[in-house]
């Protein structure tokens, strides 16, 4: 249910040892991919898919530092141009050569209204995309937009064969919908390539022995569905999976418990949050929402739902994003400086409100938490599940009190943690659901995304931060940890701060 | 007790019979105490209204009964032998091969899953060990022997498709697969027109004629007893209160209950002197809830004090008729000049 | 002569309050169905359970107790504790009222709306009754999960919501049920007796069917009150039921699943609860059935 | 026969056309846009309106509505909005398994009520009538999903028995026979009480019948008045039952699916609904129904196959 | 002359068999198929038949119980069927009727005494507080205590209940009561007591009856005047002294051949007939009785006979046969 994905590539990690070469790795996972369509889908088992098939041009370590991908180096020309170089000798699964004309045709579909692809937001500051030469790219942007190579190196720039392009419109010609075609028959240039899909059951890719880079070492991944935390458990001990993603924070202590099989922490950019409508009546008084964060006890809600998996959020973006400052001081859990601040605000007595959640497991359980804790200074919480297409809808519409909600920061840069999720032009469904309003954080926000000038930038997410924690438009809680039962048989596995598995190097013990 | 003698040897004879039903902690005595006799190649009619045990009797003699109810008593003699000492199996060869039955509805008595032709066919399987098409062959000759038309499409009927009457055509034809001693056949035209119920009597009647077989008609019919039988046993609550050749029973009445009945049947043949019919007071007792002494008694216009108190026994004239009640006994009380078949006004 | 001699004799007790009696004949043949005795019995202390249980438990339904939590049963907890350290049996007693109230709720709804629409199908006939029954054989055939996902959704997540949902759902089983008496009632001659005497359509839909087809309908109630708290729970299972933190066991059952592994007693309670008050309904059911049956002697 | 079932067939049509109206309406009561969902938590509204265009969604309704019946008389359910994939390939994909899901389910359960239920009905009020009728009413007020869990926690997850681990059967997942195993005895357990009950008390009632005398009067032997005689008259309720347990059974299929993380119809639908597929739910709603429909005249025919006394026509 | 109390003409009652693809009515049962006769104040006029002859359904169709296909039923001089419903619910006190079955004639779930006053109050007959007393007083007169008011119609005997059946129909002081097999299903000596009752109420309330029934027995000894049906025709009707001792009808003939007289000294020469009743679906054309009747000729299959009198014939009494004058002459005989 989170928004979602984006990559990274190679570093240390727990790859120490080496395992045999080949094998086939299982991955059981939640759910189904959507589509094998990067540009079509925006949910993490797709990515996880995709990120296996497609390269894009950058590439995020695990650190979120870029590194080349597709492109071997980048620069701003001006501005509003970047250039990118792209490298060379590069072949598509189909045989095709990765060159300019394919980037284009590439970042065209993507911003193609008939496409209507669910991951334009990250590219509709380009205005045209030129050709230089067969290994050279500029993209021109709207506005100056320092974020851009951030945003390319997401999940959804993974660069598709221009041919399975071209097919893919004529299949629309005839009545297709968008991406079915690529879903079919999903070519890339990435270290593995398509086999089956089965729809519901499993997806199986195998290496692509004519990789550019060093081929990867497993024979085969295979993707297979189990809805069931239970379950997927049941079928990492038998043997059946070798992962299963992800764990629940409940399980944890059982994979531990259990020989051949351990957990696998990966911090994450995520953001758990609980935000205040704030145009509603208390919450648009700054002191309660104060008070309410001060109120409840975020170690508590970690400890206690998430199994201790991740850290306590100070703001709204995470350690490893571009734009965190460490400086920066959230609001302490203090119960009598809480119920302080409520009377300040008018509210000694407590007031009645309802916490809108979706049926989240995780988040039910943080919302029956805060309930308790919020009873304590006196505020009567109502919790309202609602099942997600609604949930989103509502929310969306802004007829919440209190809702509770997440945000990754795919992109790894605070640009994509901070501008859709507080900038006022952003309300609704564009991410801004606590619908704040604050002229300085908006200008704050606009220059800091503009300056091309990496440490006037830092300085300016210093001061947005500073400005979030003090309206606080949102209880921050946690930043989640992302969990994965792993079996010992499985070497060099690392999973992306964007909750992308990394399987370039994972080989499988027999 | 005694038998009728007779210049016939019966074929059956049911002495001191006692069937009841135990449901909860409470006995129901349906059969108490009945006897009678069924002479070679003759015909016996039981009658009595309904609940007085007539059925119980014949499901008894062919130890039909099931759970909850339980022969409790007497000697069923067929051919000399005791019924009720058989084993199952001896029963089950017994049934439908020498002692045959027939059901009083032939709506319901026929399995509606099985062809016509199934449901005879296996008398002969069971009975004489043949195959399905010999026996299904035998079930058209039956067919035929009880005057069903085009046999040869009736044997693949399903009951549903044939009427009332050629309903329990079949049932008789089933019944007298194996050439049967002994027919009961338990209200077989009840459920009939008049014009059908003429039709089965009349085949009945030829078929004894033809197979020389014996037969227990029950019936509530007097008009039907008087046309087929050659003796009656009247019952009331479970017992047999008077038994005789038909004849003598007709005109000769004994037994109260057996005037009253005679007495309160408007005949279509002739008109009645009284606009009113006579009738028998009151209603028969539940049988959870018996007189102590005779069971008519408390509707009886005869009954004296005796009545009440004893139950009669069944005694026998030097006819062989029998007859329970006790203005015929030595120890009779009540009005000494009473003459019951003399109040006949039919 | 008769078709079939019919004489029954007539009871010679006393004069007595024939309601109390035919209640008592009732009771008698009802009170020789052990089972459904203990099913009865089980019924009235569950009802005795959600009144004054909820006073008598030794901890608060929803007081989290994190430091404590999936504690297995112990003398302190006596079905353990659950992922927010809350305790089961506590929570399990807070529930009884609960499933009790969807169970009778939904049963209500759906009994309401089904002999309404039973007996107008079945007194009319014809057309009245064709559109009738394909509108119950739509509501047959679609699937009940999406109809209670479209009312929760529509409505909002609530009890109440799913309440109306599974009521929704067997409106078509009463429907049918009192139909078909209806069929078989409104064939008997004493419907033409007091058609004969100028009742109105209303006298004898609600004097002389609706009285007459209760038997029926009481004996599909009491068992349809066990179904609807299964549906009910199968739905929470899937999420869509009460709101949190209310102790309903479905959902205390939902949250249960993840615990399998550690602590198999936070799914087992909840369910052993469930299983037990719907087999005391099905008991009760199947006893009544028998003892409102005429064929059932006493 | 022949007339009967088109009869029967005729008379799904306006069952069916109810069905497609209530699904339709339904989807579109609910709130939650399927573009809106499609594009998640963060989205442009131009975005959203430029994938509702491409959806169809700014269409009347009852314009939709039309659209879609024309297309489904020919065959065409329309593409996923989710995987643009077509309605049919998501469906046909999944049908096996939730037909086999519910045949196998249906197999066992009739399989074994049927036997629990002539043990029952023979040794009446014996012991194991008792037990069997105990173990049946377990197995009717047992949640499935719960059922289900508890077998995964048995027999997937498996317990130390001794020497023996009793995890013999796998947790999730369709095909093998271990992965078969625990979701059709999820599945057909109630059922199965069901049907025993149901012969049961059927048995019970045809026991009782004058054909019944009639067979014992005739000789026949108490093992054959069972089996011959009663039995297929006690089917004939039974039938009926099993028919309508088969409609219970697919909407069972949709927990047992979830727990056993069988990927059939039933997860298809809750799916789709949660992502506002609408193609996809009213392609699966219909198949459901059909199903549900065609299993019921197949009943009807096996009824009437069975009880001669209804007319065939 | 009597006064003419109701006149049944060419009634019809045809019920539709649905069937083919669409449901649609493909034929009829022609149950009853054009009947025509009189009953007069004051007397009793029997029906009698076979089984599924149309007894009943006349019976329901003169008090639209089911309503009619065709005809005309004029009661007092009103041709009822051209009633409306409310009018028809108001003229309902002056037709009663009483069933056969005596369990199912009775709302199970009423007493006695609330079957009584329910139809006092529907027909507004009995002032309220007047009405526990002619509850009283019905129950006397069908010869049950009043003490037993307050009971279930469980806790009475068959004949009782058939009494309570009686005292409803009474309750609203009809002119007209139906008796449709009001006695068949009970025992014979409590036939006879139900018998005597309903003579009894005629004499003192001057009812009129017509009473169905399939035992000739009874009706011989209930009626004035005697209809013979045979398949929804009327064959025979008249006197019924004339009816039974000189039966016209070969039919009529065969009927009452086929009673068994319980005198084993009797013997009668009994008609036995061929086959059974065919279906009302496709009655035969002509005289229906031809299928099964021993005199039929050609012109049996295809002329329907009218009911008419010979001279012989004793006045009122008329029958359907083409032949009944040859055949009472001798000079028709029954064909082989
Ligand atoms: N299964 C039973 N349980 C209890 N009592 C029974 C049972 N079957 C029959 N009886 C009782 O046995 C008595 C005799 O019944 P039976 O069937 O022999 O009467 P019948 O003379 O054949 O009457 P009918 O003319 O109605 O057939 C009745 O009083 C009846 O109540
Ligand atoms: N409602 C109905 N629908 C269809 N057919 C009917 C209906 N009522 C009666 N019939 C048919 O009409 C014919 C006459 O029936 P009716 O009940 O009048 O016969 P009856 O002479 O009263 O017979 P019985 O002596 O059996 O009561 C029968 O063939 C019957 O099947
Ligand atoms: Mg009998
Ligand atoms: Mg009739
Ligand atoms: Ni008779």
């Amino acid at each position: 249910n989170e928004p979602d994905s984006a990559e990274a590539p190679v570093e240390d990690g727990e790859v120490t040892e080496e395992g045999a070469a080949g094998g086939d790795l299982v991955v059981a996972n939640l759910s189904d991919a959507v589509a094998i369509d990067p540009q079509a889908s925006n949910d993490t088992p797709s990515s996880n898919v995709a990120y296996n098939i497609y390269e894009a041009l950058v590439v995020q370590d695990e650190n979120m530092e870029l590194q080349p991908g597709l492109a071997e180096s980048w620069e701003p020309i001006d501005d509003t141009t970047w250039e990118f170089k792209l490298r060379e000798g590069v072949k598509f699964h189909d045989g095709s050569d990765f060159n300019a004309d394919v980037v284009k045709a590439n970042i065209d579909r993507i911003l193609d209204p008939a496409i209507a692809s669910p991951r334009s937001f990250l590219y509709d500051m380009i205005t045209e995309v030129q050709v230089v030469d067969p290994y050279t790219v500029r993209f021109v942007t709207e506005y100056p937009f320092a974020p851009l190579p951030a945003h390319l190196a997401h999940n959804g720039g993974g660069m598709i064969s221009a041919e399975l392009i071209a097919a893919d419109y004529a299949a629309m010609e005839a009545g297709a919908e968008p991406g079915s075609e690529i879903s079919k028959n999903p070519i890339g240039t990435g270290f593995f390539k398509f086999e089956s899909w089965s729809p519901g059951t499993e997806i199986k890719l195998v290496r692509n022995d004519d990789y550019w880079g060093e081929p990867a070492k497993l024979d085969s991944v295979t993707f297979k569905v189990v809805p069931e935390g239970l379950t997927r458990i049941a079928e990492l001990e038998t043997g059946v999976a070798h992962i299963s993603d992800p764990l629940s924070p409940s399980d944890v202590t059982r994979v531990e418990a259990t020989d051949g099989m351990y957990v696998n922490r990966q911090e994450s950019v995520a953001l758990t949050y609980m935000g205040f409508n704030t145009q509603k009546e208390p919450f648009d008084n700054k002191l309660v929402r104060q008070a309410i964060s001060m109120a409840i006890d975020k170690n508590g809600i970690i400890e206690g739902i998430y199994d201790g998996a991740g850290i306590p959020a100070v703001g709204p973006i995470a350690p490893q994003v571009f734009g965190y400052d460490e400086s920066v001081t959230g609001i302490e859990y203090d119960v009598e400086a809480a119920k302080a601040l409520l009377a300040e605000a008018g509210y000694a007595d407590g007031f009645s409100t309802t916490l809108l959640t979706n049926d989240n497991r995780e988040r039910v359980d943080a919302a029956t938490y805060i309930q308790a804790q919020l009873a304590e200074i006196g505020i009567d919480v109502q919790i309202e599940v609602l099942e997600w297409g609604a949930y989103l809808e509502q929310t969306a519409a802004g007829n919440h009190e209190m809702v509770m909600l997440g945000w990754t920061t795919v992109t790894g840069d605070a640009d994509y943690g901070m501008y859709p999720l507080f900038h006022s032009s952003n309300h609704g469904e564009s991410g801004n659901r606590t619908f704040i309003s604050n002229p300085e954080l908006d200008e704050v926000l606009v220059e800091a995304r503009q300056n091309p000038d990496p440490a006037e930038r830092l300085a300016l997410y210093k001061q947005a931060q500073e400005i979030l924690v003090d309206e606080a438009p949102m209880f921050y809680i946690h930043h989640q940890e992302y969990l994965l039962g792993v079996s010992d048989k499985v070497k060099g596995l690392w999973q992306h701060p964007t909750q992308i598995l990394m399987l370039h190097d994972v080989t499988l013990e027999q | 007790m005694t038998t009728i003698v007779n210049d016939n040897q019966p074929i059956l004879e049911v002495r001191d019979l006692r069937t009841s039903f135990f449901t909860g902690n409470v006995e129901v005595k349906a059969v108490d105490g009945v006897n009678f006799s069924v002479p070679k190649g003759k015909t016996l009619g039981i009658v009595g209204e309904s609940g007085s045990g007539k059925s119980i009797t014949s499901l008894s003699i062919l130890r039909l009964i099931q759970n909850p109810g339980k022969v409790v008593g007497g000697e069923v003699v067929f051919k000399g032998k005791n019924l009720l000492e058989k084993s199952e199996a001896q029963m089950r060869k017994i049934r439908g091969n020498e002692i045959s039955m027939i059901f009083q509805e032939p709506m319901t008595s026929l399995n509606p899953v099985y062809t016509v032709g199934q449901q005879i066919g296996e008398a002969f399987q069971i009975h004489e060990g043949l195959g399905k098409k010999k026996a299904i062959e035998r079930s058209i000759e039956m067919l035929k022997l009880v005057g069903i038309p085009s046999p040869e499409k009736r044997v693949h009927q399903y009951p549903h498709e044939l009427s009332g009457g050629m309903r329990q055509r079949v049932m008789i034809a089933m019944a007298l697969a194996c050439n049967p001693e002994l027919l009961i056949a338990d209200e077989p035209t009840t459920a009939l027109d008049v014009t059908i119920q003429a039709q089965i009597l009349e085949l009945m009647k030829d078929l004894q004629d033809r197979l020389g077989m014996s037969i227990i008609m029950i019936t509530h019919d007097l008009g039907v007893v008087a046309e087929t039988c050659d003796y009656v046993a009247v019952m009331y609550c479970g017992k047999v209160i008077e038994y005789a050749q038909v004849d003598e029973l007709f005109k000769n009445p004994r037994h109260p209950y057996t005037v009253g009945l005679l007495n309160s049947l408007p005949r279509h043949d002739i008109d009645l002197e009284d606009e009113e019919l006579s009738v028998i007071k009151g209603s028969v007792p539940s049988p959870t809830d018996l007189p102590k002494g005779c069971r008519f008694a408390p509707r009886c216009p005869h009954a004296s004090d005796i009545c009440a108190l004893r139950l009669p026994n069944l005694e026998e004239d030097e006819n062989g008729n029998q007859i329970r009640c006790w203005i015929y006994s030595e120890e009779w009380d009540g009005d000494p000049e009473v003459n019951v078949h003399a109040e006949r006004t039919t | 002569m008769s078709e079939q001699a019919i004489n029954k004799s007539p009871l010679s007790s006393p004069p007595q309050n024939p309601r109390i009696q035919s209640w008592k004949n009732f009771y008698g043949k009802f009170r020789k169905n052990k089972a459904a005795m203990v099913g009865g019995f089980l019924i009235i202390f569950f009802i005795l359970v959600a009144i004054v249980g909820p006073y008598v438990t030794p901890f608060e339904p929803n007081t989290q107790n994190h430091l404590n939590k999936l504690a297995a049963p112990s003398a302190e907890h006596w079905f353990g504790t659950d992922h927010h350290g809350r305790d089961i049996f506590t929570r399990i007693i807070h529930g009884m009222s609960i499933t009790l109230y969807v169970g009778l709720l939904s049963v209500f709804i759906g009994a309401t709306i089904g002999v309404f629409l039973g007996v107008i199908s079945g007194y009319y006939g014809k057309r009245v009754d064709a559109i009738i029954m394909r509108c119950m054989d739509v509501l047959l055939a679609f699937p009940g999960i999406l109809l209670a996902l479209a009312i929760v959704s529509v409505l909002g997540g609530s009890l109440t919501n799913v309440i109306i949902a599974v009521g929704i759902f067997s409106i078509p089983v009463f429907a049918r049920i009192v139909r078909g008496s209806t069929l078989a009632v409104r064939k008997l001659e004493y419907i033409d007796a007091v058609k004969a005497l100028g009742a109105s359509d209303f006298r004898i839909i609600f004097k002389h069917i609706l009285p007459n087809v209760t038997s029926p309908l009481i004996v599909q109630a009491t068992l349809s009150i066990a179904t609807s708290i299964l549906t009910a729970s199968g739905l929470s299972f899937l999420g869509m039921g009460a709101q949190p933190p209310t102790p309903e066991w479905g959902a205390m059952l939902s949250d249960g699943r993840n615990y399998m592994w550690d602590a198999p007693h936070v799914a087992f309670f909840p369910g052993i609860a469930i299983v037990i008050v719907v087999l005391a309904f099905n008991i009760f059911g199947d006893g009544l059935r028998d003892a409102l049956d005429p064929k059932t002697k006493n | 026969m022949f007339t009967f079932i088109v009869r029967r067939l005729i008379q799904t049509i306006p069952v069916l056309i109810g069905v497609t109206i209530l699904t339709f309406s339904l989807m579109h009561l609910i709130p939650g846009d399927p573009a809106q969902i499609l594009a998640g938590e963060s989205a442009s509204p131009q975005q959203i309106e430029q994938m509702r265009e491409r959806l169809g969604l700014n269409d009347p309704i009852p314009v939709q509505y039309f659209t879609y019946l024309g297309n489904a008389l020919q065959g065409d359910l329309g593409d996923s909005i989710r995987s643009g994939r077509a309605v049919t390939e998501e469906i046909s994909s999944r049908f096996w398994v939730t037909v086999e899901l519910a045949i196998y389910s249906t197999i066992l359960s009739v399989f074994i009520g049927l036997i629990a239920g002539i043990i029952s009905a023979t040794k009446r009020y014996t012991l194991s009538d008792t037990l069997i009728m105990i173990v049946a009413l377990f197995g009717l007020s047992m949640p499935n999903f719960w059922l289900g869990l508890m077998l995964i926690q048995w027999f997937a997850i498996g317990m130390d028995i001794g020497p023996i681990n009793t995890g013999w059967f796998s947790a999730s997942g369709w095909g093998s026979w271990q992965q078969v195993v625990l979701p059709v005895l999820t599945l057909g357990t109630a059922g199965a009480a069901i049907v025993a009950r149901m012969t049961r008390s059927s048995m019970l009632e045809v026991i009782d019948q004058d054909y019944i005398r009639t067979a014992r009067a005739k000789g026949v032997k108490q093992r054959v008045v069972i089996y011959r005689h009663a039995l297929k008259n006690a089917l004939i309720p039974v039938v009926t039952v099993v028919g309508l347990q088969f409609g219970a059974l697919l909407g069972g299929a949709v927990l047992t699916e979830t727990v056993f993380a069988i990927n059939g119809l039933g997860r298809l639908i809750i799916d789709a609904i949660r992502a506002r597929d609408f193609p996809v739910v009213q392609g699966t709603v219909l198949v459901f129904s059909l199903l549900f429909v065609l299993v019921n005249l197949l009943v009807d025919i096996a009824y009437r196959l069975l009880n001669k006394r209804i007319d065939l026509d | 002359m009597q006064k003419e109390l109701l006149k049944v003409n060419d009634l019809k009652q045809y019920f539709p068999i649905k069937g083919g693809l669409l449901g649609r009515t493909v034929n009829h049962v022609k149950a009853v198929d054009g009947v025509t006769f009189t009953v007069y104040e004051g007397e009793t006029v029997s029906i009698v038949g076979e089984s599924g002859c149309g007894k009943s359904t006349t019976g329901r169709a003169i008090l639209r119980l089911d309503e009619p296909t065709s005809g005309e039923v004029v009661f007092e001089g009103e041709d009822l069927l051209a009633l409306n419903k409310s009018q028809m619910r108001k003229k309902r006190k002056d037709l009663q009727i009483i069933f056969q079955d005596p369990y199912a004639s009775i709302n199970p779930r009423q007493t006695v005494r609330q079957v009584l006053e329910e139809a006092m109050e529907i027909q507004n007959v009995v002032p309220r507080e007047q009405r526990a007393e002619r509850i009283r007083e019905l129950m006397e007169t069908v010869g049950l205590g009043p003490h037993q008011a307050d009971r279930f119609p469980h806790e009475f005997s068959g004949g009782q209940r058939q009494r309570i059946g009686i005292a409803r129909a009474l309750s609203v002081n009809p002119k007209l009561i139906v008796c449709d097999e009001a006695v068949s299903a009970l025992d014979v000596s409590i036939q006879a007591q139900v018998i005597n009752l309903l003579k009894k109420l005629q004499r003192e309330f001057k009812l009129t009856y017509l009473f169905i029934s399939h035992d000739l027995g009874v009706v011989r000894h209930i009626s004035d005047r005697v209809i013979v049906m045979y398949l929804g025709r009327i064959v025979e009707i008249g006197d019924k002294k004339s009816v039974f001792d000189n039966p016209q009808h070969p039919y009529t003939k065969a009927l009452l051949s086929a009673i068994p007289v319980p005198d084993p000294a009797h013997k009668s020469e009994r008609i036995l007939l061929k086959g059974d009743v065919p279906s009302p679906i496709d009655p035969p054309q002509g005289c229906r009785f031809h299928t099964r009747c021993p005199f039929a000729t050609e012109k049996c299959k295809t002329e329907t006979p009218e009911l008419h009198a010979e001279d012989y014939m004793k006045e009122g009494h008329l029958a359907a046969c083409h032949y009944m004058g040859e055949i009472e002459s001798g000079e028709h005989k029954a064909q082989n």
